[in-house]
């Protein structure tokens, strides 16, 4: 090269050209500062929105986000009241907590100029501290489609409703292996359930553990508050599918079936002793006596004899079960479950005697002076009639007197056509049985669809099996023949009038719509209620009765000290689950009253 | 994957297999060959590789600590331009005293690798020469890739937490309180982290 | 006369007028941050406009940046280099890792509060910060510099013990003189 | 006469490179006679921190290990994760992928710029690259919704579809870069005072290439043609037209040339994905990241970044964390013992050029 190379002296000065041109320089701050419609910068929360899940406190690798109570943010049912706060002196703006967010309330903005000279003006809330233009500025946002968080339930497999209709066999078939793997991993674990559930059960941990391919910790830790797993996992009214946080923008995570997954893991009464292996107490001689062998009574004897006690459940009919046995169709709950798990049960100790009604076959006061505590489970067995003319005609009965036949392993003559009047869990059940036993069904109902109180899940099956639903109409009387034979259900039309004071809309009966359905049998399901004439007069007047439910407090305790009751005759709910919860905390206060 | 594919793979394999004593040993997929050797083994099979066999650039080496085995697997990935093939070497020695030959006179590079590891793990290369420290400085701890370092544990007794989050809740132990659930003890490995 | 209170304080208004036009920033690219230094100095953004550059030595410098994560190693030469900066001096933290340990806030090396061993006047918030970001970081510490706020160096030696100790915690071989002012 | 030998220590302050590393350098006049090299001063032990955290967690800190070009970490980190789990890929995810690894090549090679002429003093270049560098950025920005840190390519695809107008954009600005091109070469490659500077000097022959297992433009600056695009090639790149150069000669400047010549091959490549990208999916969701685990095994996976050949290797025992995670950058291999090696006998003012033209990231050997 030569020492003197003109065009590598020249070349460089080419760079003049640039020599007053337009600069391209941002003359940031006196133009204001610009981001990408996708920038990730500070946080905003949409606080209406959150659930207070955590999802994006645990997703966080820095630490950096905090669950903190607000107030004005209470909390309830499906939201803990928590809500996040960021530390920004941890955060790195990686958007995984946006990307996990299950409701879709935390985002990112274009906000990202944030400069102090205190280092504690770092922890802040988003969504109060940037409330002004958090939301307008959201940039970096995850929608249903590329949120990491998987709304979609596995599908549980069912039989066709042609099928189903042939027998009583169950009509679901449970998860298998893979696929209950599948949707347990689905779940973020926030344990906003267990607070609807009325037993608040663990269900964060049991479906852990069944993510985790560990059934049998999945089993124990059902176990550890729910002794009736498999019959709740099959026919639950799972509150807590309804708080889940994926309902928020999908389906809820399907927790009823996991813990049938887990429960029917163990395939009869022995291997669930060798699983869940209980440890009992050693007897400590105290006596507890418990009338009605259905949920709430179950759930108290087992637990009660694993604390040492000496229990016994006198039981009127010759099932346990109570409800769940003679009220419950077996294509949705089949007796062998229900035996393996009360065979459990008796396994360990809690002794039944059946067919022994209370009042009848044993003086409530015998059992009451000899126990040191009494648990009183008896349930809602008188059905409500109607109270429509002609329904003392030959061929007009009760849901309940209905299934508990069928369920008992009777039958009864319901001719082919049946009009079930009622919408809720009984009036589908007893639809579906009639459906099963040939008859054409029909389901009169005063309000809409979807006011039914029954499960979507059981209407949805009633219509594949092919069972009319008419919504809106009222019943107003059962005729008969000369011989008192119904013949037919005369119904009237019903229009939906707004509550003005913001309740459900109430149905108003449409003049002149009166029409006449022909039916050969009309099976009322609106309601039952208790029977306690099994109580000698002098102890019921101790006793509170309210609305025909026994008052307790939060212990079960009834207004006498010794006697305690749980289940539909003591809650509102009325359901399996409130009844199991009523029978574990009325352990609890046994225990402790005995115990101390 | 057919037979056929992986023709190349398992000429190689049954070279190896051929000239030295070899543990469990596979094709794992396309383009990747697992050998499993004795420490004392490594030099010969690695010169072998290099020199008979053209796998002349030293791709990668690392170590895993197995501390369930109470071992740590160091392994050497060779790769072959022309055949286009991974080939693992690896060798698992004791957590306790392992002693590795150095292999820095095959591969220059490799005296990096083995510098590293010696800090991060405290496996002994011997004759590597090379100071002591290269990443960390005055360090007296364990080494610190080892899994039964605990660095958050250490971070704690170390470095300084600015104040001011103590009030944050877990929303599980949260809502456990609000419904008086009471979570039993081998339950609570489940609870997320 | 300049011991005339007012008229000191004339004084210090020029003197912290000259000082916030003349950033000269310390070129020690501490962590990650240091990557958005170039876009900054250069002609996008263009931070001499503010009479911000770089200066090649500790002796002429009045600003140090630390950029990011401070491993244990570089806090030694960090201390090192800014107890021989000439007062009046300043200190910006950039990014989360300077405020409380960001995403190495559970690595053995790195230390997580920087304010325990150096006096920081501004904080610079982001993972990185960007070019406006640490613009506007200067430009609120000119307004600390104008009203007399930024006083870090003055704190670090009034409490220089409290903040030796911190530094003594982490570098156990400490092999320099205790100051190097 | 005997010279006195004198220890210089360069560094840690930034010796002209990404990050901080010393040279303790032992100099006779002007000539280095002894280098050592020293570093860790940006170690912050990611491999350690990654198996405290599972595998997306893991997923957002890979990009911190090289902060000029952090796309080849996730790509890595991304292929190594599927490839131990079997994940599919989409084919439109493939193609972006490229796209943003090739356009982080550009940025990375317009920083090179600015830092290979500075380093000889010749600072108008870094002022237009640096600068022109932000355009890529902004494309970026768009398409991650950040400048530096993208987190953008992640197990099973990436992580949004391109933004509406990308496209256009980014075709724009590759017409604008390429123009530029033109007048950097004006500024640097014609500029006499650098051709002095880089002939003839931090000379690496084929034999000690091969030996010191050189990656990347130094290898291929040798004369070997070696990439691991065209040798292993992953993601879409077999689909694509294009060549890597290789050179004889083995100095700064043939790395130099190496390097231009790159610039343009990948602002072609950016123009291929992006006229051949399919449409469809571009992510194929992983499962709930609180419970993803992978099944055990491992996996060695490179890319070629900007600067050579990076590796990782990954080990998993089945977990929802990583077992362990080695990262392996083309700095590992270039900027401890070939540096100490390259720089015996150099003049103290090319050390820092030299070690520009190695392409030596010292965050990414301490990692």
């Amino acid at each position: 090269m030569a020492f003197f190379d003109l065009k590598g002296l020249l070349s460089p000065v080419t760079g003049l050209k640039q020599f007053g041109k337009k600069p391209h320089t941002i003359m940031f701050p006196d133009v204001a500062e610009h981001a990408s419609d996708r920038y990730r910068g500070l946080h905003f929360n949409k606080l209406e929105d959150c659930i207070g899940c955590g999802n994006c406190s645990t997703i966080c690798m820095n630490e950096a986000i905090d669950m903190i109570q607000i107030a004005g943010y209470e909390g309830k049912k499906g939201d803990s009241g928590l809500r996040p706060r960021v530390d920004n002196g941890r955060c790195c703006w990686c958007a995984l907590c946006v990307e996990v967010c299950p409701t879709g309330s935390l985002n990112l903005t274009k906000d990202y100029i944030f400069v102090t000279p205190d280092a504690n003006d770092f922890l802040w809330t988003p969504g109060i501290d940037n409330k002004e233009k958090g939301e307008e500025n959201i940039s970096f946002y995850s929608d249903k489609e590329t949120s990491l968080s998987d709304y979609s339930r596995v599908p549980m497999r069912e039989l066709d409703g042609d099928v189903r209709i042939q027998s009583f066999a169950e009509a679901v078939l449970g998860y298998n292996e893979e696929e209950a793997r599948k949707e347990a991993s689905r779940c973020i674990s926030c344990g906003l359930c267990t607070e609807s559930c009325p037993d608040h059960m663990h269900i964060p941990e049991y479906i852990n553990a069944i993510a985790r391919e560990n059934d049998e910790d999945a089993l124990r830790i059902i176990y550890d508050n729910n002794p009736l797993p498999e019959m709740c996992g099959k026919v639950c009214t799972r509150r807590c599918e309804d708080v889940c946080a994926m309902t928020h923008r999908g389906d809820a995570i399907a927790i009823r079936w996991l813990k049938r997954y887990a429960t029917e893991t163990a395939k009869n009464a022995e291997i669930i002793k060798e699983i869940v292996n209980p440890e009992i107490k050693e007897a400590n001689g105290k006596k507890i006596s418990i009338i009605g062998a259905g949920p709430s009574g179950l759930t108290a004897g087992y637990y009660l004899a694993l604390r040492g006690f000496d229990v016994t459940i006198y039981e009127a009919k010759a099932k346990a079960g109570g409800m769940t046995f003679y009220g419950i169709p077996k294509y949705r709950l089949p007796a062998e479950s229900l035996e393996k798990q009360v065979g459990y049960m008796q396994s360990i100790g809690v002794k039944i005697n059946f067919n022994t009604r209370v009042g009848k076959d044993i003086d409530f006061k015998e059992i009451y002076n000899n126990s040191d505590a009494v648990f009183m489970g008896v349930g809602f067995e008188k059905p409500w009639t109607l109270g429509i003319t002609g329904e003392d005609l030959n061929g007009s009965l009760q849901a309940v007197t209905y299934l508990d036949v069928i369920n008992g392993g009777g039958d009864m003559e319901i001719g082919d056509k049946v009009a079930v009047i009622g919408g809720g869990n009984v009036a589908i059940d007893a639809a579906r049985v009639a459906r099963r036993k040939g008859a054409d069904v029909t389901i009169v109902y005063r309000r809409r669809v979807e006011d039914m109180p029954a499960d979507w899940e059981e209407i949805e099956g009633a219509e594949d099996e092919g069972v009319h639903i008419m919504p809106q109409g009222i019943p107003i009387e059962v005729i008969g023949d000369k011989n008192g034979k119904v013949t037919g259900l005369k119904f009237a039309r019903a229009e939906m009038i707004p509550d003005p004071d913001g309740g459900r809309p109430r149905p108003k009966q449409i003049e002149g719509s009166e029409e006449i359905m022909e039916v050969t049998s009309v099976i009322g399901a609106i309601g039952q209620e208790g029977d306690y004439s099994f109580i000698p007069d002098d102890m019921k007047n101790q006793i509170k009765i309210e609305r025909g439910r026994f008052v307790v407090d939060e212990n079960k305790q009834t207004t006498l000290p010794k006697l305690f009751a749980g289940g539909d005759s003591a809650n509102r709910t009325a359901d399996a689950i409130s009844a199991i919860a009523d029978g574990f905390r009325a352990v609890k206060a046994i225990e402790k009253m005995l115990m101390k | 994957m057919s037979e056929n594919k992986l023709n190349k793979e398992q000429l190689l394999l049954d070279l190896l297999k051929k000239k030295f004593i070899l543990n469990e040993s596979a094709v794992r997929r396309a383009k990747r060959v697992e050998v499993k050797v004795d420490p004392k083994e490594i030099i010969p099979v690695l010169l072998y590789a290099k020199e008979n066999s053209r796998y002349i650039s030293f791709a990668h080496m690392s170590c895993v600590d197995w501390i369930e085995d109470g071992e740590f697997e160091v392994v050497y990935i060779l790769w072959n331009p022309e055949d286009k093939i991974n080939l693992f070497v690896k060798t698992r020695i004791s957590r306790d005293n392992g002693v590795l030959p150095n292999i820095d006179f095959i591969w220059r590079q490799a005296n990096t690798y083995e510098r590293e590891i010696r800090e991060m793990f405290g496996i002994q290369f011997e004759g590597l020469v090379g100071r002591q420290e290269f990443i960390l400085e005055d360090w007296e701890h364990m080494p610190p890739m080892r899994r039964d370092f605990d660095t958050a544990e250490f971070v704690k007794k170390t470095y300084f937490k600015r104040p001011g989050r103590e009030d944050a809740k877990d929303v599980r132990e949260f809502v456990q309180e609000r419904t008086d659930e009471e979570l039993p003890d081998f339950a609570k490995k489940y609870s997320r982290d | 006369m300049y011991n005339d209170k007012e008229s000191q304080k004339i004084v210090d208004i020029i003197q912290n007028y000259a000082r916030k036009h003349s950033l000269f920033i310390l070129a020690y690219g501490t962590g990650c941050g240091a990557i958005e230094i170039p876009p900054t100095m250069t002609s996008r953004y263009d931070a001499e406009r503010f009479g911000i550059r770089g200066s090649a030595t500790p002796r002429q410098a009045d600003v140090l940046l630390i950029t990011g994560y401070l491993a244990t190693k570089s806090l030694k030469r960090v201390i090192k280099v800014y107890e021989q900066m000439q007062d009046p001096k300043y200190v910006i933290g950039f990014g989360s890792c300077t405020i409380n340990g960001g995403m190495y806030w559970d690595s053995y090396n790195t230390i997580n509060v920087l304010d325990k061993y150096l006096p920081v006047d501004v904080y610079i918030n982001g993972c990185m910060p960007r070019p406006e970001a640490v613009i506007a970081g200067f430009v609120k510490l000119q307004k600390l510099i104008q009203q007399g706020k930024a006083d870090g160096w003055d704190i670090y030696k009034k409490n220089i013990d409290e903040y030796k100790a911190n530094q003594k915690k982490i570098i156990t071989n400490w092999v320099m003189p205790d100051f190097n002012f | 006469m005997r010279e006195k030998t004198t220890t210089l220590y360069l560094g840690p302050q930034h010796p002209g490179i990404t990050g901080n590393m010393m040279v303790k350098l032992q100099v006779q006049g002007d000539t280095v006679v002894k280098a050592e090299t020293h570093v860790g001063y940006l170690h912050r032990g990611f491999e350690k921190l990654m198996e405290r955290r599972n595998w997306l967690q893991s997923f957002t800190i890979v990009c911190r290990i090289c902060v000029p070009e952090p796309d080849p970490n996730e790509e890595n980190y991304s292929r190594a994760v599927e490839e131990i789990e079997g994940r599919e890929v989409p084919e439109r995810a493939k193609y972006i992928r490229v796209m943003t690894l090739e356009l982080a090549r550009i940025a990375t090679y317009l920083l090179w710029y600015g830092g290979q002429s500075g380093s000889a003093g010749l600072y108008t270049m870094g002022q237009w690259s640096v600068g022109d560098r932000n355009y890529i950025l902004d494309l970026f920005e768009d398409l991650t919704g950040g400048r530096i840190y993208h987190m953008y390519i992640w197990p099973g695809g990436v992580r949004r579809d391109l933004p509406k107008g990308f496209k256009d954009k980014a075709l724009r600005t590759m017409d604008y870069i390429e123009k530029r091109l033109d007048d950097y070469d004006k500024l640097l490659f014609e500029n006499s005072i650098f051709q002095k500077r880089a002939k003839g000097v931090g000379i690496i022959d084929k034999k000690k290439a091969v030996e010191w297992g050189v990656v990347g433009p130094p290898l291929r600056g040798c004369g070997i043609k070696s990439d691991v695009r065209i040798d292993d090639p992953y993601e879409v790149y077999d689909k694509l037209d294009f060549e890597v150069p290789a050179m004889e000669g083995g100095d700064v400047w043939t790395r130099a040339l190496i390097r231009r010549f790159e610039i343009r091959q990948s602002i072609n490549l950016v123009r291929q994905a992006l006229d051949k990208m399919p449409g469809g999916e571009y992510y194929n969701k992983i499962p709930n990241p609180h419970k993803w685990t992978i099944p055990a095994g491992d996996a060695f996976v490179k890319t070629e970044s900007a600067r050579g050949e990076f590796g990782y290797y990954m080990v998993s025992d089945g977990g929802n964390k990583p077992r362990r995670v080695h990262v392996k950058g083309p700095a590992y291999v270039h900027g401890v013992s070939l540096l100490e090696n390259l720089l015996e006998g150099e003049n103290i003012a090319d050390v820092s050029f030299i070690m520009n033209s190695l392409g030596t990231c010292p965050p990414e050997i301490e990692r």
